[in-house]
């Protein structure tokens, strides 16, 4: 596969490594009075669609950016990358 | 006097070779610093590089070289490194001072090996190991990639049209060097 | 009879003669030729056996589509399994044998089992070897085994080298056939960065193998031309013997190119070399394969493709025989007669299915329309066939055209699914092609020449268009439109013998018919149950026949049962390729620390630790076994003073305003309150709350902190914090770059620990306890000036310190602390003594840190805070995670301390029965402990820290041994601490 | 399990043919003409006690022993493509029994032992072969591990065997054993592992379940679910919907998309796991040989050909095929650990979407809907499990109550905890 990184341009997905739904950003708050529930969620329960999939990649061997490519998981085809912080800031992240 | 004295042996030291048209050796002295831009604070990092070195730090993926020599790699949005021939083991004192505490610095200079390879069939040596495009289209000179050869991570940069600095990480220097010299012999 | 089938005319260069041997019989060739036109120019009828019935076989095709001619080339640890006479290159010397036979070819023993054929039907062997039970694998499977296979590998490591690359282009053409070559010439001479590879050693395709012109010349001539042109063109890479064997995502193509094996000897270069190709458009320009029609032992030596005996006889100058006859269901088939009688070779009949006036006259030949070949006799070579109304007709060589199947392999390696085109009676691409990907030609269903051509420029000009390129305009390249008409016709219903569909495989006509009648009815459970298309030729002359006759069978049409799907590779790829260079040594990187070559000189002894070597120990003159060493390292060590070299675990410089709130979110125990000056411990986990490292942080400065992590989990630990900064938390000014290879570290351990240091760092630091207590840290210069940094930090549980230097000055630093260590009897250490020293102080390891155990499991549930926000804090609380029974850490000692531990026991209560149910825990870790005299371990346990004292047993019976072991504390040595605060 | 001898009486009416040699020698003599299919073609009833989607190799098993051991007879087994379609037509074949936790190994030694008597049960050869299997040893702290392991299977009534490097050099001298970058210090055998002929697998359980009045409804695909107040009445399918007192989920693979069906998110991914086979080699390997630190392992089939795999490529997919990163890394393991192999080619790849789930280990469970069954989240180790899987998942629809040796395979063990990780990586799928 070959990602379009926003910034470095089209890289070998060899050059990434991949850890999965982007839901992994919405951490949850630690301080929910249903926080157990929330994290066995966050932590475990999957969408996994047939389709389109927003899922995280790291560029551990090149600029060490989190990516949060929109990639179908039934032809391959990606056809969105974005910078995770940039997603993560957007979702409502902060410090 | 101290009583003892510590002796630097970098891995590749004096490496110099040459095989047909293709010339394989190891930059002496070669000192890296890497700086990282503080959040909310690159403009100040930024201006305080461009004052440090007269030229400004260039986009992700590109050098640029200073009048001093010093050459400015950017790695990534936040981080990039200077590369300068300096032995001594203070160079991140020096760059540190020379930002003026606008940016983060760290000594890279131990974590990096280096080798320079250069003559007209070197792209065709490259092409067994490095799976970036380096034509011309791909590859201009003064571009500078980190990607990954032979299981190892390498920042390569163009630094001339038939010239390639190759950087990984020095403490599988010998295998790296393999890597590169198999390259070579295989396309010689 | 030297070449007794050569005939005029040819691409192969007479004025060379070159000598090779089959089956150790001596014969001749020509530069130009193949192994399969060599054997066939010597009159080399029988060159192997089936894979089933060990029927005998000869050359079928003139390509990579050969089921049949599979040999073993070259000899000793070079000898290759299952090589194509038809795609090999002959060299001089070649060596190559025929392969599946007991005893010599002609006479080959498992003959026998076609004379069992009647009982070996498809999937017979499902129905029966099941009584007695134990027979199965004792003798019925080893014969089975045996008998089955094809060729031999040597068993013997491949002497050759590999090689990989990758290459990028805007247009990569696949195959330099026709179509090929006009899609490539129109995308050179529009500047387009062209790659054409093509499996051939010649460029050309079936221009090589036909007398059509192009453009006023010979369809070679034109082929070489425009080759020429190709070549002198620097924005073409023109790639012979190079087959493009896959298609993957996103343009990306896998390419084997074969460098030396048309030589005698690779002469040390790289055989192959595997090509990645990172295209951005592609043209599959691929051919088509002729196909075959099932009529009575239609597999027969002699029994040929119609286009193949037409490549012998053009391109070779060799002919299969010297009466052939030809059978065919198409105007094609045609031109194989046409083309023979050309050469003088005799053609005694044409033999076409349809009833239609003779497409050519072919003087000589008579004409049987309407007719069928129904059987064939000759065993070891055909000698005459029999047409469906009886007549005998003598031949040594029948030519068989049943119609072309587009090479449609690459356009399925994605999502393509072909679709049927009645009009040529042929399955074409079809569903959705790869990325990028267009077919043109005989690939895509066009069949003749000057469509070919037509379409290569079109696809190709399309593709350029697309990307942004202008199409330079030329002249396309001109040919004549020759006759293709055909009809769908399969097997020969009049046939009462054995009708082979699969050659290789030996699967029949009524095989498939047995199939569908047991239920086997989709394409793919034919396939299984039979076996069809399953051989090393992947189904190329079958696949189409057999799901035709299939459709028959089940009275459906042949878009109604579908196709199977190819899968890459498109022809075999050696694994050597595949493997490239990484194997032996160089299978991974090595990494060598600092003083690796110091410890070279002194007696050290290395390990792998992931891809890190290190020094597992430091032989001294008179030890004579790896314990004598590790005992006294540690006894030295805690007598007085020990070096080891820890530069291999992780070390990550971490920076930033809120480089300190960062930490206390990725560490479980608190880390906002650390002072400048001082390390902690710390423990990290998964968010599920398991604990997956430790290590230490010292805090340099205001915003500056050094990690370390442990020896196997730095890039992971990395990788993940790298996760917390950019996706949790990404308004946070932290920074983080590994620094692992920067700084060479030593730990210095014992009571004359702070003594030795004392003499290399510098003096105006004060090293006192008082001024650099236990869990102190600081910037330091050593020799005179060399920076340094140093901490006060302990894994042995003696009075350490790490001392860290620029990595270039390690080599050198190792060998001065060892002569300022001299004077204290100094010694460095190994892995292994820090082992011992780590299991004697209950520090946990890998062995612990297995990723299975949580804090709670270690005794270290209290440092998980949860008064803060921190990964894997609260997924850590589910409620089996903190059973108060849950498995804790402790040490087990031998109630017998002549026993020696096994790591690896399980724990049993005394009286139970060594089962899974009364499983109470295992042990991790064991070591001999040359302080306490006696073996010790470390280990998790049920309830463990409400058992001190228990006797338990440890039981491996996979040692057969069982042990009683007394419950303790794991910290065996100064559990209060006293010696690393000294 | 002895009733089955005469039983061969076919429900809708026919005869079914018990395979002998005798049979096969009469059948050869008269031409094959009258063997009886396999199974029957039959149409979707409106109602079936249970309603199992899937005929793969968890379903048929399930189906199978469901008539046979649980006397339950009025099944469906609904299949959207032809059966042994799924996972069972696309594995490496490999049968062991070498787990270390309680709550996984007593589950697949269970499966072994109904593999060691799988074709006299379904009168059908699967061609089971106790070849052994070899897990290579690298480091001591891998030894420490596979000690660990090794006793965890001599408890559960398994067999395991340690050996060091000298007596496998003795063994397997074609091992890389004298310039290996990752040397060679021994291995852990289990002499009872080995491999089956997979897609005979699911037509022998097939066809004893058809013969036992099973009804396997080929090219008919669950649409949805009729789920009414809590409780699961029936499906929908492609062939109209069908009701059922019980619907058993068995799609490993697909987990994903059904559930989603009955609005349920699961604890697992989809994920590709490529496998290859070489061209047909006269006998080269004598079992199955693992060499984990390279992520390679390997068997020879029957038929010749070298079965090998390594890694999941590691993105979440649904497609049936992987890329070439990890089809190089798999090569270069067995390069690496076997280099006489590098004259043999890899004639076929093909990929298989497994079902990864959040810890590793499968689930056989009720879900929150009355009615509804999981089977799923085998990972890549779903083949040598069909057997146990089967077996339990039929007494969990039998008698409502889960089988001793899957009672800790729950699908909420990650809200209580009980973790069944064998390979320690934690709740990211693609590490297991």
């Amino acid at each position: 596969m070959i990602i379009n990184h926003p910034i470095l341009g089209p890289r070998d997905a060899a050059e990434f490594v991949c850890l999965g739904d982007a839901c992994m950003i919405d951490r949850p708050d630690w301080e929910a009075e249903d926080a157990m529930q929330q994290f066995h969620e966050y932590g475990y329960l999957r969408d996994n669609p047939a389709g389109q999939h927003q899922e995280l990649w790291y560029h551990e061997q090149g600029d060490r950016s989190w990516l949060v490519l929109t990639r179908n998981t039934l032809t391959h085809e990606i056809t969105k990358v974005e910078m995770a912080r940039d997603v993560a800031r957007s979702r409502g992240r902060d410090k | 006097m101290p009583e003892f004295t510590l002796t630097a042996e970098p891995p590749l030291m004096g490496l110099n070779e040459t095989f047909g048209d293709m010339v394989l050796r190891a930059p002496a002295d070669m000192a890296i610093v890497s700086i990282a831009l503080p959040l909310g604070g690159e403009e100040a990092a930024l201006k305080a590089i461009k004052a440090a070195y007269g030229v400004a730090m260039p986009e992700v993926g590109q050098m640029a070289t200073s009048k001093g020599g010093e050459t400015l790699m950017r790695m990534s949005m936040d981080q990039g490194f200077v590369v300068f021939t300096h032995p001594t083991p203070d160079a991140n004192a020096i760059v540190n001072a020379k930002l003026k505490g606008k940016a983060y610095t760290t000594d890279q200079t131990d974590v990096w090996c280096a080798l320079e390879l250069s003559g007209a069939t070197s792209r065709d040596a490259l092409e067994r190991i490095c799976p970036l495009d380096l034509h011309d289209a791909g590859f201009a000179v003064g571009e500078a990639k980190r990607t990954m050869m032979e299981h190892l991570g390498t920042i390569i940069a163009r630094t001339d049209t038939d010239t390639w600095l190759l950087m990984s990480g020095s403490s599988s220097a010998g295998s790296f060097l393999h890597a590169i010299e198999t390259s070579i012999k295989n396309v010689s | 009879m030297s070449q007794s089938n050569r005939i005029n005319g040819g691409l192969i260069d007479r004025s060379q003669t070159w000598d090779f041997t089959f089956n150790g019989k001596k014969m001749q060739g020509h530069p130009g030729d193949t192994l399969a036109s060599a054997l066939i120019a010597n009159g080399q009828k029988l060159v192997g056996r089936s894979f089933k019935y060990h029927r005998p076989r000869g050359i079928f095709t003139a390509g990579s589509e050969e089921p049949n001619a599979l040999v073993q080339l070259r000899a000793g640890a070079h000898q290759e399994p299952n090589t194509r006479a038809t795609v090999a290159e002959l060299f001089d010397g070649l060596t190559a044998t025929s392969q599946n036979h007991r005893g010599p070819l002609e006479y080959d023993f498992m003959a026998v089992t076609d004379f069992l054929s009647p009982f070996l039907s498809a999937g017979f062997y499902y129905k029966t070897f099941m009584w007695p039970k134990a027979f199965w694998e004792k003798i019925y499977e080893p014969i089975i085994r045996s008998s089955a296979g094809l060729g031999s590998l040597s068993m013997k490591e491949d002497p050759d080298s590999y090689d990989k690359g990758f290459l990028h282009c805007d247009l990569l053409v696949i195959g330099a056939g026709p179509s090929g070559l006009s899609a490539a010439l129109t995308a050179a001479r529009s500047g387009a960065r062209v790659i054409l590879a093509d499996e051939d050693f010649r460029p050309g395709g079936r221009l090589n193998s036909e007398t059509l012109e192009v453009d006023g010349m010979s369809g070679s001539d034109w082929a070489a031309h425009t080759v020429a042109e190709l070549s002198a063109m620097d924005n073409v890479r023109l790639m012979t013997r190079t087959t493009v064997y896959g298609a993957y995502d996103h343009g990306t193509y896998g390419a084997l190119e074969k460098c030396t094996d048309h030589l005698a000897s690779s002469g040390g270069k790289p055989r192959q070399i595997l090509w990645r190709i990172y295209s951005k458009r592609a043209v599959l320009a691929a051919g088509a394969t002729e196909r075959p029609i099932a009529f009575g032992n239609n597999d027969r030596p002699g029994v040929m493709m119609a286009s193949a005996v037409r490549t012998y006889v053009n391109r070779f100058g060799a002919t299969p025989g010297q009466q052939v006859a030809v059978f065919t269901n198409n105007d094609d088939g045609w031109r194989t007669a046409k083309d023979l009688a050309d050469k003088g070779v005799e053609v005694n009949a044409v033999i076409d299915t349809r009833n239609q006036p003779p497409v050519i006259e072919i003087p000589g030949a008579r004409y049987h329309r309407d007719a069928k070949v129904r059987d064939t006799i000759g065993r070891k070579g055909i000698k005459a066939i029999t047409l469906a109304d009886d007549q005998v007709i003598p031949v040594d060589c029948l030519a068989v055209s049943g119609g072309w199947n587009p090479n449609v392999h690459l356009t399925c390696h994605q999502r393509g699914r072909p679709e049927w085109r009645d009009d040529i009676n042929a399955f074409v691409p079809g569903g959705v092609l790869p990325v990028g990907m267009t077919v043109a030609g005989a690939a895509n269903g066009q069949l003749s020449l000057a469509s070919a051509l037509q379409e290569g420029h079109d696809q190709a000009a399309a593709q350029l268009k697309d990307i942004g390129i202008k199409v330079a305009k030329a002249k396309l390249p001109q040919a004549e439109d020759e006759a293709r008409e055909s009809v769908a016709f399969w097997h020969v219903k009049e046939s009462d013998k054995r009708a082979w569909v699969d050659l290789q495989n030996d699967v029949t006509v009524k095989d498939v018919k047995l199939a569908n009648h047991e239920g086997f009815r989709s394409v793919e459970l034919l396939k299984r149950y039979t076996t069809m298309g399953m051989a090393t030729d992947q189904g190329k002359t079958s696949n189409i026949s057999g799901l035709a006759i299939l459709a028959e069978e089940a009275g459906k049409t042949i878009p109604e049962v579908g196709t199977t799907i190819f899968r890459p590779p498109y022809t075999p790829v050696p694994m050597g390729a595949l493997g490239g260079r990484a194997r032996g040594k160089d299978f991974r990187p090595y990494r060598l620390t600092p003083s690796h070559k110091w410890a070279e000189a002194n007696g050290g002894s290395f390990v792998t630790v992931g891809n890190w070597m290190r020094a597992e120990w430091y032989t001294r003159g008179n030890e004579k076994g790896w314990r004598d060493s590790v005992d006294r390292e540690v006894q030295m060590t805690r007598n007085s003073v020990g070096i080891c070299d820890v530069t291999t675990l992780g070390k990550i410089d971490v920076q930033g305003k809120d480089a300190a709130a960062f930490l206390n979110k990725v560490y479980a125990n608190g880390f906002a309150k650390l002072d400048v000056g001082k390390v902690r411990y710390g423990i990290m986990l998964r968010e599920d709350g398991i604990c997956y490292d430790d290590g230490t942080t010292a805090r340099m400065s205001e915003n500056h902190y050094v990690m370390t992590t442990t020896t196997a989990n730095a890039v992971l630990v990395f990788r993940r914090m790298e996760f917390a900064r950019q996706c949790l938390w990404p308004n946070m000014d932290v920074h983080l770059i590994s620094t692992t290879d920067g700084w060479a570290q030593f730990a210095v351990a014992g009571p004359n620990a702070r003594n030795l240091l004392r003499k290399v760092v510098d003096d105006e630091h004060d090293m006192s306890n008082e001024a650099f207590p236990f869990m102190a840290c600081g910037e330091v210069t050593i020799c005179g000036g060399m920076p340094a940094r140093l901490f006060r930090i302990s894994f042995s549980g003696e009075l350490a310190y790490e001392i860290a230097v620029p990595a270039r000055y390690g080599n050198s630093m190792m060998s001065v602390l060892n002569e300022a260590g001299a004077e204290f009897d100094a010694c460095p250490y190994g892995t292994e003594a820090l082992g011992v020293m780590r299991i004697e102080k209950g520090h946990a390891a890998g062995n612990e840190l297995n990723g299975q155990t949580t804090a709670h499991n270690l005794g270290m549930g209290r440092m998980v805070s949860q008064k803060k926000e921190c990964i894997g804090n609260v997924l850590s609380q589910r409620p089996e995670l903190v059973r108060d029974d849950a498995i804790k850490l402790m040490g087990f000692k031998p109630v017998n301390p002549e026993t020696k531990l096994i790591a690896g026991s399980h724990f049993i209560n005394k009286g139970a029965e060594a089962n899974m149910d009364n499983d109470q825990g295992w042990m991790t870790s064991v070591a001999y402990s040359p302080i306490l005299g006696h073996s010790i371990g470390l280990g998790f346990i049920k309830s463990g820290d409400t058992r001190k004292g228990e006797i338990v047993r440890a039981v491996s019976p996979l040692h057969g041994t069982e042990m009683e072991v007394e419950i303790c504390s794991a910290h065996f040595i100064d559990p209060e601490g006293e010696r690393l605060r000294a | 399990m002895a009733r089955d001898a005469t039983e061969t009486r076919d429900f809708g009416g026919s005869v079914k043919m018990r395979y002998s040699a005798f049979k096969i020698f009469m059948q050869g003599l008269t031409g094959n003409k009258s063997w009886k299919p396999v199974w029957r073609e039959p149409d979707p009833k409106p109602e079936y006690d249970i309603i199992i989607i899937g005929a793969g190799g968890h379903g048929l098993s399930t189906a199978y022993y469901l008539a046979k051991e649980f006397g339950m007879r009025n099944i469906a087994v609904l299949e959207k493509g032809w059966l042994g379609s799924g996972n069972i037509g696309r594995n490496t074949t490999i049968i062991r029994s070498n787990y270390l936790l309680p709550g996984n190994q007593p589950f697949y030694e269970m499966s072994m032992k109904l593999w060691e008597n799988l074709e006299q049960d379904t009168n059908y050869n699967s061609m089971v072969s106790q070849r052994s299997i070899l897990n290579l040893i690298h480091t001591d702290g891998q030894r420490d591990a596979f000690v660990r392991r090794g006793n965890a299977m001599f408890l559960s009534g398994a067999d395991a065997e340690l050996v060091d490097a000298k007596q496998l050099r003795d063994e397997l001298p074609f091992l890389n054993f004298d310039d290996a970058r990752f040397p060679i210090k021994g291995g852990l055998f289990q002499r009872r592992g080995g491999t089956a002929r997979h897609d005979a697998v699911a037509w022998g359980y097939a066809r004893g379940a058809d013969s036992r009045g099973v009804d396997i409804i080929q090219n008919c695909e669950v649409t949805g679910f009729d789920i009414q107040g809590g409780v699961c009445r029936g499906v929908e399918t492609s062939r109209g919907p069908i009701r059922a007192r019980k619907v058993a989920m068995c799609v490993a693979g697909s987990s994903g998309r059904v559930a989603a069906l009955a609005g349920m998110r699961l604890p697992i991914e989809s994920h590709v796991l490529q496998a290859f086979v070489s061209e047909g080699l006269k006998p080269t390997l004598p079992g199955v040989i693992t060499f984990g630190a390279g992520h390679f392992y390997v068997s020879q089939s029957d038929k010749g050909g070298l079965v090998f795999g390594g890694d999941i490529d590691g993105y979440n997919t649904y497609a049936q095929r992987g890329n070439l990163p990890v089809v190089e890394d798999v090569a270069e393991g067995g390069m690496a650990i076997m280099p006489m192999i590098g004259r043999a080619r890899l004639l076929r790849s093909w990929g298989g979407v497994m079902d990864m789930s959040m810890d590793g280990t499968p689930f056989i469970d009720k879900t929150h809907i009355e009615g509804l069954y999981f089977n799923g989240g085998w990972c890549y180790g779903g083949f040598k499990a069909t057997p146990a899987s089967g077996y339990c998942y039929a007494h969990l629809l039998a008698k409502d109550e889960p089988h001793p040796n899957a009672a800790q395979m729950r699908l909420d063990r990650f809200m209580t905890g009980n973790l069944i990780d064998e390979k320690g990586q934690g709740n990211q799928p693609n590490l297991h």
